[in-house]
């Protein structure tokens, strides 16, 4: 993985995020405080902000860099727990060298959810980002294992965040802001996971069209 | 949405400078990160640090000066802020005797103070308040939200902290005040997020949000508006039968702090037919009503409600709440 | 319309029950006729009286205690009080020195006090308070309105008559505050009196009343909602100008008071930010803001707006500005 | 004239003012503070409410405990105005005895009349209830000096009330809470002299009918 490329993904999700403004809104204010879309459109600007800067860097410092970035930008249950996704991930890439790159990747992104988990004290099924992250963390290992070509991997890791994110809608929520909700918060989509899964298939796409 | 702003973005700078320029005997402002900061602090002591989403002034930083906060980090509208604020905060306020963070109980904010004391150089502890009986502790959650209560922790823990007692002490009365809190509110309109434009929710003309967050998160249920005395009286209901499960027996003669608290656009008129309300039905409990604040402490932006907090008094408690304070929000004594 | 109510008749009485509960300290409800009279006064010093149309809280029961008044005598919302209220009030309250009742200029006000003045058996003297420069005095007004300026008046002779001073002068200095105030104010929503059940007055989404007075009556203009740097610069440049229509020439290094009142609705974080704005222009005029007050003072129900109001002040009103006060609403130096 | 008569007049006020309720109400919404119907309401309603004691009185005794109860109980500019009328009113009665009946009572009229210009400093076209009362008390005078009958008077008052309270439509308001809008208050009829209109047809109406 390139700096290059985290850049043109990077620009990709904050496209994600601006054309899914009302989206975004809607389900924090249904089930949490409505500012998730102004809180992610604060990050994403933030790390475009910085472009040049990151030009610079190596992927893994670019990483954490972002990660930085992130947690003194976006604040909120949201700013934490995607910073220490970057900063994780930035400290796993350098190491499983004999793994190949993809691996490397993957293995970096396994670190990143496994970081989100620990921050947020939160697993499977607690209606929050991690329905959708597990799942394609969890997916995309499976895939790059059965040395699945790069296409293939993308299309099906979208399904995957997809239905994660989908799934979300019957949860009670045992973590964040809804969690306070009860029965109520059946019948709505998590905002986080609907960011995680527009993030997901932004850079999946991106692959998929270069 | 009409509010009396200029750019949405700069709301926050703005109202903020404004703060510190009309207190500046008390405060002084920094920015990037920004943080709030209390003049004329004692050399040597606990220092006492709270901060979270803005939109609920005066929380925290008009509770700054002497016998409350050192210093306060507002976040963006009800998000919480980020660590490098409490650090900076820290580092620019610390007094040898090692740092307290008061934060209420909500994802956001437990992480990013979490984050800021992990990466923190001096010694740290902090009290998470948790006094809203609304969300009821189950299974199916992470905890309690703190509300109206913190500013009574932030009040007791800044009164000991001033007679220079140690972290540890700090921190325990801290909880010990928080455990002998409960909370409960509702709203009668939503509050509109600056940046947002519009209403977080919708809420008929009839209707009210029982068990409302500070933040218009959705409470227990939606309710048809009924007369004050009926909803009030539920909001005692919940908050005496919180006590039982918290196993705090409340006793004959047992003195209580009752704060009515105002959500922003609720007149201070109403507040008051609250109180009396309230104070009428704890009275029937055999509790004795012995302090009282009523007023707009711990809001939500322009959000029409109000919530009723207990607080169960013991001597130690009530030296702390008397004593001196001198801040933007609350002062007496001095 | 959504209120913390019962019976839209028993409004006043349980909301003044729940002040009177609260602060039970500093004061004491007497009902039939209606006024709050305060507890542990000077037996020998001239007697400050203040009065009007509930609605306004904290003004004025808010403001009754140590260094400030003596009774106040709360009308139905928004109607004066009538003089059987002023009679009982005073005589409960009088202590050899005279009687000064501070009025806020509204006919009604003005008759009602007007005749308990002259029914009242012991020396007494009116201040009337018309801070009020929305309403430009000219052949067609019987004169300005009295609005939040009427804070300091309140404050300023309460403290003097704390030193003894006598009724004349505590008159003349009450008169000659008044004449260094001016307030200008803005509403964006109507208020909703109770008894009438809907609001007061129309208005849009884009529009805002300029000049609006405290019981929601119409001001100088209808305009368009604009930001709070144009809205805010109008209210600054009409209290300039009153100013100079009062001959009051404020000079290079003159010190002012500077309080922004929000009117009921309008949250702290919007007038901190209005604070910002009319602190730096009033700067700009070379005018020294030595003093600041924001917050809930004086206020109209649940109507959002604002208004800005500045006291040119000289040793003597800033001497007594900065004297102990201990009310429900305003305390400090004890 | 009687008690009795007093009394069924102010039965009569009451009913006028009750069922004006919108009238009165959103004209005081216009140019005033929208509290002027309850306060007459309160007035007429606390009138009612000590029937039974007046009925005891002599007339300028009624009529002064009238305006005792009007000054205890409505407040705002309309209670002392209307307070003093009845007072000053009662004061006069018992004097001009050599008058017959009828002029008494129209110089006890004229005379509480003159109380409210004194007590509120107002005179004719400052858009008050003044603009009202006074073309009321001077014409009464006037019909009452040539002698016509009481039938002739009471529909000649109707329509002086009538004009005097639409003329206050094109003033602009010197006294009360209307004198603070300047030409903002030109096209709205005084709530002041309207409630002054609906009591003098009232009572007018009821002496048509018996
Ligand atoms: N403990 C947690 N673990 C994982 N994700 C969480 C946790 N708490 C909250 N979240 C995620 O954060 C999202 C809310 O983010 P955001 O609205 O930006 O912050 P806030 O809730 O502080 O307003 C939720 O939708 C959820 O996906
Ligand atoms: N100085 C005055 N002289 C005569 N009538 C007055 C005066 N001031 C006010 N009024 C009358 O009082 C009416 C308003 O009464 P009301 O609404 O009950 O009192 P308030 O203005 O105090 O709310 C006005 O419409 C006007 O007719
Ligand atoms: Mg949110
Ligand atoms: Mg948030
Ligand atoms: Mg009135
Ligand atoms: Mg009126």
């Amino acid at each position: 993985m390139e700096t290059a490329f985290i850049l043109y993904a990077a620009k990709e999700i904050q496209q994600a995020i601006l054309t899914n403004e009302n989206t975004l809104e809607s389900l924090d204010r249904a089930i949490g405080d409505g500012d998730h879309y102004i809180n992610m459109k604060r990050g994403a600007n933030a790390i475009i902000g910085i472009e040049a800067e990151l030009a610079q860097l190596s992927p893994e410092a670019a990483l954490n860099k972002i990660g930085l970035k992130l947690l003194s930008t976006i604040g909120g249950a949201s700013g934490p727990l995607l910073a220490s996704f970057f900063i994780s991930m930035a400290k796993q890439l350098p190491n499983n060298n004999n793994d190949h790159a993809h691996l490397k990747f993957v293995h970096a992104f396994a670190a990143g959810v496994q970081a989100i988990m620990q921050r947020g004290k939160a697993d499977l099924g607690e209606k929050t980002m991690l329905d959708v992250l597990i799942p394609v963390s969890n997916q995309w290992l499976l895939l790059a294992q059965q040395n699945h070509d790069v296409a293939f991997i993308c299309s099906s890791l979208i399904t995957t965040a997809e239905q994660g994110m989908l799934a979300t809608k019957d949860l009670i929520a045992s973590k964040g802001r809804a969690a306070g909700l009860g029965e109520r918060a059946i019948g709505h989509i998590d905002p986080g996971a609907k960011s995680c899964q527009l993030m997901i298939t932004a850079v999946c796409n991106l692959i998929l069209k270069s | 949405m009409k509010k009396f702003i200029n750019k949405v973005d700069d709301i926050l700078v703005e109202s903020l400078s404004g703060f510190s320029t009309a207190h500046a005997d008390l405060v002084s402002l920094h920015l990037d990160p920004a943080y709030i900061e209390r003049k004329n602090k004692a050399s040597n002591k606990v220092v006492i640090i709270s901060g979270g989403g803005s939109g609920h002034e005066p929380l925290h930083a008009g509770y700054i000066g002497y016998g409350m906060l050192d210093a306060a980090c507002p976040g963006h509208v009800f998000t919480s802020p980020t660590p490098d604020q409490m650090l900076a905060a820290a580092e620019a306020t610390h007094a040898n005797q090692g740092v307290l963070f008061i934060v209420k109980n909500y994802a956001g904010d437990v992480m990013n103070f979490e984050m800021a004391a992990e990466m923190l150089a001096f010694e740290n502890a902090t009290v998470y308040t948790s006094d809203d009986c609304a969300v009821v502790n189950s299974t199916y959650t992470t905890g309690r939200r703190g509300v109206a209560g913190t500013v009574i922790v932030e009040k007791c823990v800044g009164s000991l902290a001033e007679t220079g007692a140690n972290l540890h002490a700090c921190k325990a009365l801290g909880d010990k005040v928080n455990q002998r809190i409960s909370s409960m509110g509702a709203a009668l309109t939503s509050c509109t997020v600056p940046a947002a434009g519009r209403p977080t929710f919708d809420i008929s003309d009839t209707e009210i949000e029982m068990g409302v967050g500070i933040h218009g998160e959705p409470g227990r249920r939606r309710e048809v508006m009924r007369e004050a005395d009926a909803i009030i009286t539920d909001c005692v209901d919940a908050i005496l039968a919180d006590f039982q499960v918290k196993n705090l027996t409340l006793e004959k003669n047992n003195e209580a702090l009752l704060l009515i608290n105002g959500f922003g656009a609720t007149p201070l008129m109403e507040l008051y037919l609250i109180y009396n309300i309230a104070a009428k039905l704890f009275k029937q409990h055999g509790i004795n009503i012995s302090r009282s604040l009523v007023g707009n402490y711990t809001t939500a932006l322009d959000m029409a409600g109000a919530s009723v907090t207990l607080c169960l008094l013991d001597d130690e408690i009530k030296q702390h709440w008397d004593s001196p304070v001198h801040t933007a929000a609350l002062r007496w004594g001095c």
